[in-house]
C-alpha cells in the first residue's frame, strides 16, 4: 500500500497479518514447548518445541515459520523464560541442547519450502500426504544432525555416543509429534493465510 | 470529517453493507446503534482503511482513505472491542507511545503525546505500570489513550463499555464528552443508549446493513422503535 | 525463574549491546578452551559478572537446575567405553572440563537477564540489525514477552472451557488435540486481531527508536569483551 | 442448592474471597453485583470446581463439590464472562453439543436440546455456520446456548449481556425466568441491574472478596449505593 505525503511507510496489511501470526506463535511455543518431560534415556528432555517447528513450516511457510522460530529464539536469548525447563538467556543457546535450538528455524523454513514449494504459501491440508510427510522427516533429521552434533563437539562425546543419548530415545515421540502436526492442519480449524 | 459515499461490503458475498452514505462532523458526538449483525463493526472498520469498500468511498477529511492510509489512520482513532488482545506492550506507557513511534515522531514530541493521553484518561503518572495489572476499566482507558496519542480528529469506539462496571463507564463518558468538546469526533458503536443518549448529537442505527435511523436525539427514542436497541424510557 | 529485577548495579548502568557484546566474547574463548588454566581464569571473570551484575548465585544455579543435572551427567557418559574396562577416566575429565565451562557460560548469562528490561533489549536489537528484519526482530520480541501471559491464560481457560461442559469425559487423545487445535487456533484469532490494532495504530517500517546511549563505561566493556574475543585464538 | 461454605481463596497470596457463606437455592434467581475486580468472577469459578477453596467448602446439592466433579459440572451450567474463551468447536451447532454429548445423550436428544437453546438465544437455524464469522454479540449468544443445552439445574452466568442487543436479551431473560419459575436456581452477575431487578429473588453483592449485601430487590437500591453497580433509577 502506498503513502503518499507523508514519509511515514506503512508496513503492508499482508505483512502485518503474517508477522503478528508468527509473534504469536513464538509466544505459544514458549508457553508450551518450555514444558518438558524429564527423559531418564537423555540428558535432554522430551519437548513439545519440536511439533511447533513443524507447524511453524507448515502453516506459516518457509519464510513467516523461520521469523517465527527466530523470534521465538531471540525472546528467550534477551530473557524470557521460553526454553526447555523455562530457562532463558544466551547460556542454553550455547549449551548442551543449543544445537537443538539453533536447527529449530533451519527446520521450519526446510519444512515450509518442501511443502510450500518455494515463498507462496498453499492450504497445508491441500498437499500430498508423503510431501508433509517426507519434509517433516527432513526437517527432523536436520533437527538431530544438528542437536546431536554440537551436543557431541560441545561435550566432548564420541558421535556414537551422542546418536545414542541425543537422538535414538526420541524417535517414538517425534513419530507422535508429526502425526500431531498432520492432524492439526488438516482439521480444517487453521484458517490459512494467502500471500 | 468522515464521509461514506455509498460503500458496500461483502464478507464471501455475504452483503453486509449495502449502499451505506453517512457524514460525520469535526466535533460530533454520534451515537451508532443496530442490531448484533447489523454491521456496525463492519462498517467502523472501514473508517481508517482496515477493510476497503467493494463499491463506494470512505473520505477522510476530504482525501480518499485508499490513497493516503497514513492520513486517515492518524486523523481517526480505533478503539476496538477487547483491549486485552490489542496492546502490544507489556507497560502502559511503552503502549501508548507505540501510534507516535510509528509516526517517526521526536522522543520529546512521543512522551509529550503519552502524557497528555494519560492525562485525558485520567491516568497521569501510571506509565510504568504493567498493562496486565490493571483493572478491565483501566484496561479500556488505556487502549483510549493509545488512540488519543495519535492525535486524532475522530475517535471511533467499538462498544467501548462491555464490562466496566458504573464508576469505570462513567469515567469514560466523561472523557469522551470532554474531547468531543474540544473538536473531535466521536463515533460510538453501543446497543444501550440509556446512559448515553442526552451527550449525543446525533444517533444513527443500522439495520441488515443500510442506516435506518439519522435523527437528532431529541427524535431517536421514536425512530429507534423496533431497532433492536436500548433507548431511556419515556 | 531468572528475571529482570530493577536494581542499580554497574551492569544495570551499561548499554544492553556492551552487555551482548562481552556475552558473547566470554562464551567464544570458554567455547574455545578446556584446559585448567583456562578454566580457572573464566571463573574468575564469570564471577566479576555476577557480582557486577549481583546476581543471587544459588537462584541462578537453581533457575538452571535442568541443565545442571544433564552437564553432571556427560562425563559418565563419556567416561563409559564398551567392553572392558568399561571405564575410561581420561575421556570422562574432558568431558567434564568441557561441563562445566557450560555452566559458567550459563551463569554470565543470567547477568544479562537479571540487568536488562525488555525495552532496552529491544532497542537493541532494533539499532544493531538494520533494516526492515532488525525492526520486526526488535518489535517481535517485545511481543512475544506481551503474549506470553495472554496465552498461557487462553490455554488455562481453554482446559476449563472443556472441564465447565465435562469435557474431561472424553478421551486423552480426543481431549490433547481439541486443546491443541483449539489454543493455535485461538492464538491465530488473537494474532488477527492484534494486526489490525497495529495497523490502526500506523505500524509502519521506520519508526522512532527506542533511545539508547553509549557511555564511557561501555566503551570499556567493548574493550574487555574484545579481549575476552581476542583469547579465543591463544 | 449451592453452598458455600466460609469460603476463602488467594491468587498469589493474595486474598480475592474471603470468608464467604451463601447458598442458593434451587429456583432461586439471585443477581451477583460487584465492582470490576471485586471477586466475582472468581466466587462463580468456585460453583463447579474450576476453582477450589483455600479454606471451606462449595456443595452442590449436598454434596461437596470437590467428591464429585462430573455430578457438579452436569447440574451447573456455567456462561463465562468472555464468550470466546468458552467455545471449542468450530460452528455453532457442534460447539453447544458439545456438553450433551459428553453426558452420553442419544443424539436425537442432543439435537432437540441444541435447537432449543439455539431458539432461546435467537439463533434458530444457525447451527452450521462457523463462529469465527460471527458478529460479536452472536457469539455471547452463542455461549449461553452452550450452557443451556446442558439443561443444568443450576445455571451461573458471568455477565452474559455485553454485546447483546435489546431483543437478544430480553429473549435471554425470559427463558432465564421461566427456567427458574421451573425449578433452575440461576446466579446471574451483572454491572447493571436496570432491567432485571424486577425479576430477581435477591441480590447479593460483593466488594473486595467479601458479600457485602444480601437483599430482596426492594431493599437493594439502597443497600447498594455506593458499590459501583447501576441500579434503576427511583
Ligand atoms: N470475518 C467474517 N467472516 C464472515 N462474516 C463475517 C465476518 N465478520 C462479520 N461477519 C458477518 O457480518 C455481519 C455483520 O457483522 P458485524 O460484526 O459488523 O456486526 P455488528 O453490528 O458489529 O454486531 P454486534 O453488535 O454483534 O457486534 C454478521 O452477520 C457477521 O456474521
Ligand atoms: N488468574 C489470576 N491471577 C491473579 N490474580 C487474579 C487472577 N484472576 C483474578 N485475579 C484478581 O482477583 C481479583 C478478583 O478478580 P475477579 O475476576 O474475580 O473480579 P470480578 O468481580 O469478576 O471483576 P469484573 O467485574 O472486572 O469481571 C482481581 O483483583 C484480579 O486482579
Ligand atoms: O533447551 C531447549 O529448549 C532445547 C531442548 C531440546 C530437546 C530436544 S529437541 C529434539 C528432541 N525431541 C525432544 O522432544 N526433545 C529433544
Ligand atoms: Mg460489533
Ligand atoms: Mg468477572
Amino acid at each position: 500500500m502506498a503513502t503518499q505525503q507523508n514519509a511515514v511507510d506503512l508496513v503492508d496489511g499482508d505483512v502485518v497479518r503474517q508477522f503478528a501470526r508468527a509473534a504469536v506463535l513464538a509466544a505459544l511455543i514458549g508457553v508450551l514447548g518450555a514444558i518438558q518431560i524429564p527423559y531418564p534415556l537423555s540428558p535432554a528432555p522430551i519437548t513439545l518445541q519440536v511439533l511447533f517447528v513443524f507447524l511453524a513450516g507448515l502453516v506459516l511457510g518457509p519464510v513467516w515459520g523461520t521469523a517465527s522460530i527466530t523470534l521465538y529464539l531471540a525472546a528467550g536469548a534477551v530473557g524470557a523464560p521460553v526454553f526447555s525447563g523455562w530457562e532463558a538467556g544466551l547460556g542454553p543457546l550455547l549449551g548442551q541442547t543449543g544445537g537443538f535450538l539453533w536447527s529449530y528455524p533451519l527446520a521450519a523454513g526446510l519444512i515450509g519450502l518442501l511443502v510450500h514449494r518455494g515463498t507462496d504459501l498453499r492450504d497445508p491440508a491441500s498437499v500430498p500426504l508423503p510431501i508433509v510427510v517426507g519434509a517433516l522427516v527432513a526437517g527432523t533429521l536436520l533437527i538431530y544432525t544438528m542437536g546431536a552434533g554440537y551436543a557431541a563437539w560441545l561435550l566432548a562425546l564420541e558421535p556414537w555416543e551422542a546418536i545414542a543419548v541425543f537422538a535414538l530415545p526420541f524417535i517414538p515421540a517425534e513419530l507422535l509429534k508429526m502425526a500431531a502436526a498432520i492432524a492439526i492442519v488438516t482439521s480444517g480449524r487453521i484458517e490459512p493465510v494467502q500471500s | 470529517m468522515i464521509e461514506f459515499r455509498s460503500v458496500s461490503y461483502a464478507f464471501d458475498d455475504v452483503p453486509v453493507l449495502e449502499d451505506v452514505s453517512l457524514t460525520i462532523d469535526d466535533g460530533e458526538f454520534v451515537l451508532f446503534a443496530g442490531a448484533n449483525g447489523s454491521g456496525k463493526t463492519t462498517l467502523l472498520r472501514h473508517c481508517n482503511g482496515l477493510l476497503t469498500p467493494d463499491s463506494g468511498e470512505v473520505l477522510v477529511d476530504g482525501t480518499p482513505v485508499s490513497e493516503n492510509l497514513v492520513a486517515a489512520r492518524s486523523s481517526v482513532g480505533m478503539v476496538f472491542q477487547h483491549p486485552r488482545d490489542q496492546f502490544v506492550a507489556a507497560t502502559v506507557g511503552a503502549d501508548i507511545a507505540f501510534g507516535p513511534e510509528n509516526l517517526g515522531l521526536e522522543r520529546t514530541e512521543i512522551d509529550r503525546r503519552v502524557e497528555n493521553a494519560l492525562e485525558a484518561v485520567n491516568l497521569s503518572g501510571r506509565e510504568d505500570e504493567r498493562i496486565d495489572a490493571l483493572s478491565g476499566g483501566e484496561q479500556s482507558r488505556v487502549a483510549i489513550a493509545g488512540a488519543l496519542a495519535m492525535d486524532p480528529t475522530h475517535l471511533v469506539l467499538d462498544e467501548p463499555f462491555t464490562g466496566l462496571d458504573d464508576p469505570a463507564k462513567r469515567s469514560v463518558l466523561e472523557r469522551l464528552e470532554s474531547l468531543s468538546a474540544d473538536g473531535t469526533g466521536v463515533l460510538l458503536a453501543t446497543h444501550d443508549l440509556r446512559d448515553v443518549l442526552t451527550l449525543a448529537d446525533r444517533v444513527v442505527a443500522m439495520r441488515d446493513g443500510r442506516i435506518a435511523v439519522d435523527e437528532p436525539p431529541a427524535r431517536a427514542r421514536r425512530a429507534l422503535s423496533g431497532l433492536e436497541v436500548r433507548v431511556p424510557d419515556a | 525463574m531468572l528475571t529482570y529485577v530493577p536494581d542499580d548495579t554497574l551492569a544495570h548502568r551499561l548499554d544492553p549491546r556492551s552487555k551482548l557484546a562481552v556475552q558473547i566474547g566470554f562464551a567464544a574463548t570458554a567455547l574455545a578452551h578446556t584446559g585448567s588454566r583456562a578454566l580457572l581464569a573464566l571463573t574468575v571473570v564469570a564471577a566479576l559478572i555476577l557480582v557486577a551484575a549481583r546476581v543471587p548465585v544459588l537462584e541462578a544455579l537453581y533457575a538452571y537446575r535442568f541443565a545442571l543435572v544433564f552437564l553432571a551427567l556427560a562425563p559418565a557418559i563419556a567416561a563409559f567405553t564398551l567392553g572392558s574396562p568399561w571405564i575410561d577416566l581420561e575421556d570422562g575429565a574432558t568431558s567434564a572440563r568441557a561441563s562445566y565451562r557450560v555452566l559458567l557460560i550459563l551463569l554470565v548469562s543470567a547477568a544479562y537477564i537479571r540487568s536488562t528490561p525488555v525495552r532496552a533489549s529491544r532497542a537493541a536489537i532494533q539499532r544493531t540489525i538494520p533494516g526492515k528484519p532488525g525492526q520486526l526482530l526488535g518489535i517481535g520480541v517485545a511481543l512475544v514477552f506481551r503474549f506470553l501471559p495472554v496465552l498461557q491464560a487462553d490455554l488455562r481457560m481453554i482446559r476449563d472451557a472443556m472441564a465447565a461442559r465435562l469435557g474431561d469425559e472424553r478421551s486423552a487423545v480426543d481431549r490433547a488435540s481439541t486443546i491443541g487445535i483449539l489454543g493455535l487456533s485461538r492464538a491465530f484469532d488473537r494474532a488477527d486481531r492484534l494486526a489490525l490494532a497495529m495497523q490502526a495504530r500506523c505500524f509502519a517500517w521506520n519508526p522512532t527508536l527506542p533511545a539508547l546511549s553509549l557511555s564511557r563505561l561501555d566503551y570499556l566493556a567493548f574493550v574487555a569483551a574484545g579481549a575476552l574475543a581476542l583469547s579465543t585464538v591463544l
